[in-house]
């Protein structure tokens, strides 16, 4: 069932809005405030008011304009972009609050917040775009909306990060567009729809290239190995960006185009007949692993989690890859389940600066009496990146595996699991310096983080475990994403 | 080297370009295009049409009127481009040029004083007949143009200017630009378009002098715009 | 014929204004200004009548004279010749933006003359684009020529004289080589009217006819600075003062590209001979030109000059565009003139704006300028990202378009070639945008200097905004063009 | 050839261009390349006048005895155009000629070169 409404379009509409008006506030910190915090709570509640009926199996559009026709802005909302928006607006809530806490002394704050909001708003336009062309608008937004905050500190190290993020996601950009036009072509429409909108009469090989090309495209954000140079450079942004936009936003929105050009623009069938995404999800495997085992080696701590991340958003591609609906649930509760982990870890260590001045690994002995609260909620997350059960990433992996014994490939499987013993490898030593190794001499006492920081790591925290322990809970991410499954593969 | 290189180069463009001539219809002959096309119409109707016995006019002034119109521009886009680029802030106290350092002949001086009257009655004649003998505004205008430039030489710059101040120089160098415009505009309202000449009815009558008034226009434009330019060049206020 | 003198008020208008404009200015130079925006906005409010006339009727013609082609000229008002609107919208704002801006960067005598010549310029444009009639063609080519030779030289900028001796010498001969065509057009047909002239060369010799061809391409690419014939382009460009700059980078070097466009009009119609030799060089000419232009732009410190070398590789993409012949690449290129012209303009503007007000050029000088002006900033940060195709800017649809049409015609090549080419464009333009916002200003007193004057921040703002607009609603300029590209490749069955 | 021989007069254009072409592109002295543009400019009047040819045609005015064939009027008129436009053309050259010379000094592009 399909339904016109206005909301799809209101959402990004907010957030584009706040952005300006914060641009607008200039210096003056309580309207600034006051406008993200706002924007934030109205986005969230025009996204979830629309998700008792995507539940339902309703899908809102909205067509703003056409450029020709058939080629147009215009947005639809369905349980794939729904998911990807919720988390997205409910986490720049969380993190507007962490953002106001750690901004505090800050230079540049309106640009800050300014382009925070819009990389929002183009977030949430690639979540619920009905149509390639809209996809890619709101892909190249997110770009430049993404580089003043790579290098807010304006320092030429900052400069140098912004330039290589620029040109690996420019090129990325390239490679959609040209799928793009490609696939206009081909198939005379862009819009994206439940069954995919190629087929076989491409030709076999033209198709694979096509594929090629926008797996690079959406790759790069999605961190691919060897696409993936630009993010541990980009580390050196303030810990929100990091958290929202290299957590949540942006590479997340590489995987939502991975998953979007598989079960839309392709199609299931199609690719099963081309045999090309097993490659595709050794690609995935492949980084799962590696950018781990990278991960073990880097003391710097926003580092690790840079190499974490690339390692866990391959789970999404993988689960995509596999082309079975148990592992595009996986990939799909993915999203959200990596999201809260992930976000929740960069809190810490953006807490931990802010408080401490410490950024490495090995300078964290101890600080596990000193802020106990953060250090929990670290622990939490990265039992959830493990995989133990009762946390989110457990359903993850849960599927995700079901999904790769499905497929009869039980590589996968051990790819998974050798994920989790590395991800266990370079948690679990971090977990023990802050708890159980004082420094001799020292005697700690607790000096934990400002309350806008600590409050929004907990709140994560919290979310990591109910994701994990009521995931059947109707209203929780898991339905959503079910439903997303049943409309691709149609049970 | 590079003189090799162009001639060997331009060598080269000439091949194309002869060859294409070649096949271009034989020149000269009454069965070209360019003879059998819309060249018997002016001849033929050209005088009835538009009036003039010289058909050059009738073609310039009355069927292709707005190419002139255009090129009067050109040359009045001259004048503002000369003097865009030339002319310097003015000094604020006149330096004098120095006259220059060998003094004008006095045969010079006399020939020219001796010919002018004939050479501007010449070039009226010619201006105020172009619609029916050779020549025409431009011809004439450029006579006058000259005998400014001969006189300024001789007489020096200041005291040919004396005869057009430049209160009135200003007035006439967009001359044959203005007299089109309203020549034009009138043609327009009376008789449908922009540049339009009676053909026939009650305001026939009209359309010999519209075409002197154009044709005097062109002339004092002209002669004005290429001293103009001549003064601006040489230094002195255009 | 029936009803509405605009073509003449659209066409005399200016040149009138221009010739009264040393009289009225002769005592306060000051006036000039005021006056030539005055005879401007009626030029603009004849283009919009007509503009609409097109829109809603269709094509139709005006008859100079009365005489119907081939005896007299004819005004042809078509689809293409919408341009007329790009037109009179970057004149009006340029001159506006004039305003202040001459009062600081002319010395006073030569401001009438100035404006005069803009005038000049603007409305010889205009002919240029309605004149149905291949010599009075060349008569408007001139008079907006020559005025843009002269106001490029009007500053009294350093070697100013030379880059517009320059750029005469190479306009100049490229004028003769299209009087020359006219001329082989002439002795083949007998006919100087363009849609006459198509009907008749269907039945002549076609080697002459290619020659023709080929000087109109010689002549039209050097006015619109393609490769290898852009070398006057980028010392014009850069010295001419800035709202100048405006005018000939964004309309004047179209006006080849448009020459272009009525020439093919001809030959699809006239259906003489394949044009896939043409259209091939064409092709690669416009592909070497982006990615030449953009290396070249690279290592630019000026930024007048990087916006200059920035227009070459324009440029290329629109005659990429037209060579790839195929409808959605000519929609593209055609799109392209439009909004290339609006982004080009902001960016002169803008850029101008900034040397106005700081007195520095360099990139390197410029630095932090992005808290000083933030207006002028924010606008030359738009026309970057529009320039750069990255949507939902006006570059955008360009970009789309001809990279469609590249795929339509099989060519898959020269879309990459062009979004990539996009690319290294933007390699430049991020230099100047980190050194505006990101970096700390090399002269501190910079940030001092407050925006324009009001009426130079008016037009900036205002062609910024359309920048965007013409991104979101790209349709409007497409309305026009699509109609009128598949009338044009009809007879090829495109 | 032998219609080479008849188009004797567009040959002799071509060639005048092609020499004027050659001038502009190797003469240093700015006059003269500016010499060089105007015989271009007069070959392709004259191409354009080769195109009005009518042999042994008369001047077309229609005075009384006029008797036809008469030579063809429009290539005049064009051309009347085209000697103004090249009229403009050289005096803007000209002015900008005289105005470099004030500046360097010198009107020799070699000389020119390193003031750019």
């Amino acid at each position: 069932m399909e339904v016109v409404d206005i909301r799809p379009l209101l959402a990004p509409v907010v957030s584009l809005m706040c952005g300006f008006l914060v641009f607008f506030s200039g210096e003056r910190a309580w309207w600034r405030r006051f406008w993200s915090i706002a924007a934030a709570i109205v986005n969230l509640g025009v996204v979830y008011s629309m998700l008792p009926g995507v539940l339902d199996g309703v899908i809102y559009k909205f067509a703003l304009i056409e450029f020709t026709p058939g080629i147009g802005l215009a947005f639809r909302v369905d349980a794939l972009g729904m998911f990807f928006a919720l988390v997205s607006s409910s986490l720049w809530l969380i993190t507007t609050v962490y953002a106001i806490g750690y901004m505090e002394s800050e230079h540049e704050r309106a640009r800050f917040f300014g382009f925070f909001a819009l990389c929002v708003s183009t977030t949430i336009g690639i979540a619920f775009a009905e149509n390639l062309l809209t996809l890619f608008l709101f892909y190249e937004m997110l770009t430049i909306c993404t580089y003043p905050l790579v290098v807010h500190e304006e320092t030429p190290e900052a400069m140098k990060a912004g330039r290589k993020y620029l040109v690996y996601t420019l090129v990325g950009g390239v490679f959609v567009l040209l799928g793009t036009a490609v696939t206009f072509q081909w198939a005379g429409t862009l819009t994206l729809s439940q069954t995919g909108i190629l087929d076989m009469s491409a030709g076999r090989q033209g198709l694979t290239l096509l594929f090629v090309a926008f797996v690079i495209g959406f790759g790069v954000k999605a961190a691919i190995m060897p696409l993936h140079g630009w993010l541990p450079s980009a580390m050196v942004a303030p810990a929100p960006v990091s958290a929202l936009l290299h957590a949540v936003a942006v590479v997340k929105a590489g995987a939502f185009g991975i998953l979007r050009i598989t079960f839309c623009v392709f199609g299931v069938e199609l690719l099963q007949d081309l045999g090309i995404a097993i490659w595709l999800a050794a690609v995935a495997s492949f980084t799962i692993v590696v950018a781990s085992v990278i991960a073990l080696t880097q003391n710097n701590f926003k580092r690790r989690l840079a190499y974490s991340t690339i390692s866990q958003l391959s789970y999404i591609v993988l689960g995509a890859a596999l082309l079975t609906p148990l592992a595009a649930l996986g990939a799909i509760v993915h999203i959200a389940n990596q999201a809260f982990q992930k976000i929740t870890m960069f809190f810490v260590a953006g807490a931990i600066q802010r408080t401490t001045g410490r950024t490495n690994i090995d300078e964290l002995a101890g600080i596990g009496y000193e802020m106990p609260y953060t250090m929990g909620a670290f622990t939490v997350a990265a039992l959830g990146f493990i995989g133990i059960p009762l946390t989110a990433g457990f359903i993850t992996k849960w599927y995700l595996s079901l999904g790769a014994m499905e497929t009869g490939h039980w590589i996968f499987v051990v790819v998974l699991i050798t994920s989790s013993v590395l991800n266990a490898a370079y948690w679990l030593p971090v977990i023990y310096m802050a708890f159980f190794k004082v420094s001799p001499g020292v005697r700690p006492h607790v000096k934990e983080a400002h309350w806008t920081l600590l409050v929004p790591t907990i709140v994560c925290a919290i979310y990591v475990i109910l994701l994990g322990s009521l995931a059947e809970v109707p209203g929780m991410p898991l339905s959503l994403a079910r439903t997303a499954v049943e409309f691709f593969f149609g049970s | 080297m590079r003189r090799a290189l162009t001639l060997a180069l331009l060598i080269l463009a000439s091949v194309p370009l002869l060859y294409a001539v070649s096949l271009l219809p034989p020149v000269g002959s009454e069965d070209n295009p360019t003879y059998t096309y819309v060249v018997p119409h002016y001849l033929e109707e050209g005088p009835e049409e538009t009036g003039c016995e010289n058909i050059v006019t009738a073609v310039i002034l009355n069927y292709r009127g707005f190419d002139t119109g255009g090129e009067v521009t050109v040359i009045f886009t001259a004048l503002m481009a000369v003097f865009g680029v030339l002319l310097i802030p003015r000094p604020a106290e006149k330096v004098r040029q120095p006259e220059s350092a060998v003094p004008v002949s006095p045969v010079t001086l006399f020939i020219v004083r001796t010919l002018a009257p004939f050479i501007v009655v010449f070039s009226v004649y010619q201006i105020i007949n172009g619609h029916s003998t050779p020549g025409g505004g431009f011809q004439g205008g450029t006579i006058i143009g000259a005998l400014l430039i001969a006189a300024s030489l001789v007489m020096g710059s200041e005291r040919t200017q004396r005869l057009l101040p430049e209160g009135v120089r200003r007035w006439l160098q967009p001359a044959a630009v203005l007299m089109f415009a309203v020549v034009g505009v009138t043609g327009m309202l009376l008789f449908g378009e922009y540049l339009s000449y009676p053909i026939e009815g009650e305001y026939l009558f009209l359309r010999v002098p519209f075409l002197t008034l154009v044709e005097i226009g062109i002339g004092v434009g002209g002669a004005a715009i290429v001293a103009s330019i001549f003064w601006a060049m040489e230094g002195s206020d255009g | 014929m029936g009803g509405g003198q605009w073509p003449v008020v659209l066409i005399i208008t200016p040149l009138i204004g221009a010739a009264l404009t040393p009289i009225l200015a002769r005592r306060r130079p000051q006036i000039a200004g005021y006056w030539a925006l005055f005879v401007f906005s009626i030029v603009t409010l004849a283009a919009g009548v007509l503009m609409y006339r097109v829109s809603t009727q269709g094509p139709f013609s005006y008859y100079m004279g009365g005489w119907r082609p081939p005896l007299g000229i004819e005004l042809r008002f078509d689809e293409f010749s919408a341009s007329i609107g790009v037109i009179c919208l970057i004149g009006w704002l340029s001159l506006m933006f004039s305003l202040a801006y001459a009062k600081h960067a002319l010395p006073e005598r030569r401001i009438p003359y100035y404006f005069a010549l803009v005038l000049l310029c603007l409305g010889g444009m205009n002919g240029f684009a309605v004149t149905g009639d291949i010599f009075n063609l060349f008569v408007f080519l001139e008079i907006l020529s020559l005025s843009g030779y002269a106001l490029v030289a009007i500053t009294g900028e350093r070697i100013a004289e030379l880059a517009a001796f320059k750029y005469l010498v190479m306009g100049a001969i490229s004028s003769l080589s299209i009087l020359l065509a006219v001329g082989f057009m002439y002795a083949l047909t007998g006919t100087l009217n363009m849609t006459d002239l198509a009907m008749r060369l269907r039945d002549v010799e076609p080697f002459p006819v290619a020659v023709a061809v080929g000087a109109l391409t010689l002549g039209f690419s050097v006015k619109a600075a393609l490769l290898p014939l852009h070398i006057w382009l980028p010392d014009a460009h850069s010295i001419a003062p800035s709202p100048v700059s405006a005018i000939l980078s964004g309309l004047v070097v179209k006006i080849g590209v448009l020459g272009m466009l009525r020439m093919y009009q001809i030959l699809y119609k006239a259906q003489i001979f394949d044009l896939s030799a043409l259209n091939t060089t064409l092709m690669w000419l416009g592909a070497i030109s982006i990615v030449l232009g953009a290396l070249f732009a690279m290592v630019q410190e000026d930024i007048k000059m990087m916006l200059a070398y920035s227009t070459i590789s324009n440029i290329g993409y629109i005659f990429m565009g037209l060579g790839l012949a195929s409808k959605y690449g000519i929609i593209g290129a055609s799109v392209h003139i439009f909004n290339h012209a609006l982004i080009k303009a902001t960016l002169f503007l803008g850029a101008g704006a900034l040397i106005h007000q700081t007195g520095y050029r360099n990139l390197e000088d410029l630095r932090g300028v992005g808290k000083a002006m933030p207006i002028t900033s924010a606008a030359i940060a738009i026309g970057a990202i529009s320039i750069v195709g990255i949507p939902p800017t006006a570059g955008f649809l360009c970009k789309w378009y001809i990279a469609l049409g590249a795929i339509e015609a099989g060519r898959l090549f020269f879309a990459v070639t062009l979004l990539f080419g996009a690319l290294f464009i933007f390699v430049y333009y991020i230099r100047m945008l980190n050194a505006f916002y990101f970096m700390p200003p090399a002269h501190p007193e910079i940030l001092d200097v407050g925006e324009a004057p009001v009426t130079m921040l008016i037009p900036i703002v205002v062609l910024a905004m359309l920048c965007l607009l013409m991104g979101i609603f790209g349709r409007i300029p497409l309305s026009f063009i699509e109609p009128a590209v598949t009338n044009m490749l009809a007879p090829i069955g495109g | 050839m032998r219609a080479l021989w008849t188009n004797i007069d567009y040959v002799a254009s071509v060639i005048l261009f092609l020499i004027g072409l050659y001038a502009i592109m190797v003469k240093g002295n700015l006059i003269k390349k500016l010499m060089g543009l105007n015989i271009m400019e007069t070959a392709v009047f004259a191409f354009v006048m080769s195109a009005g040819i009518v042999t042994d045609g008369d001047a077309p005015i229609m005075g009384a005895g006029a008797k036809p064939p008469f030579a063809n009027p429009l290539p005049q008129g064009l051309i009347l155009t085209g000697i103004v436009v090249a009229l403009s053309t050289s005096a803007l050259a000209l002015s900008l000629i005289i105005r470099i010379y004030r500046q360097y000094g010198t009107i020799e592009s070699d000389d020119l070169w390193g003031v750019e």
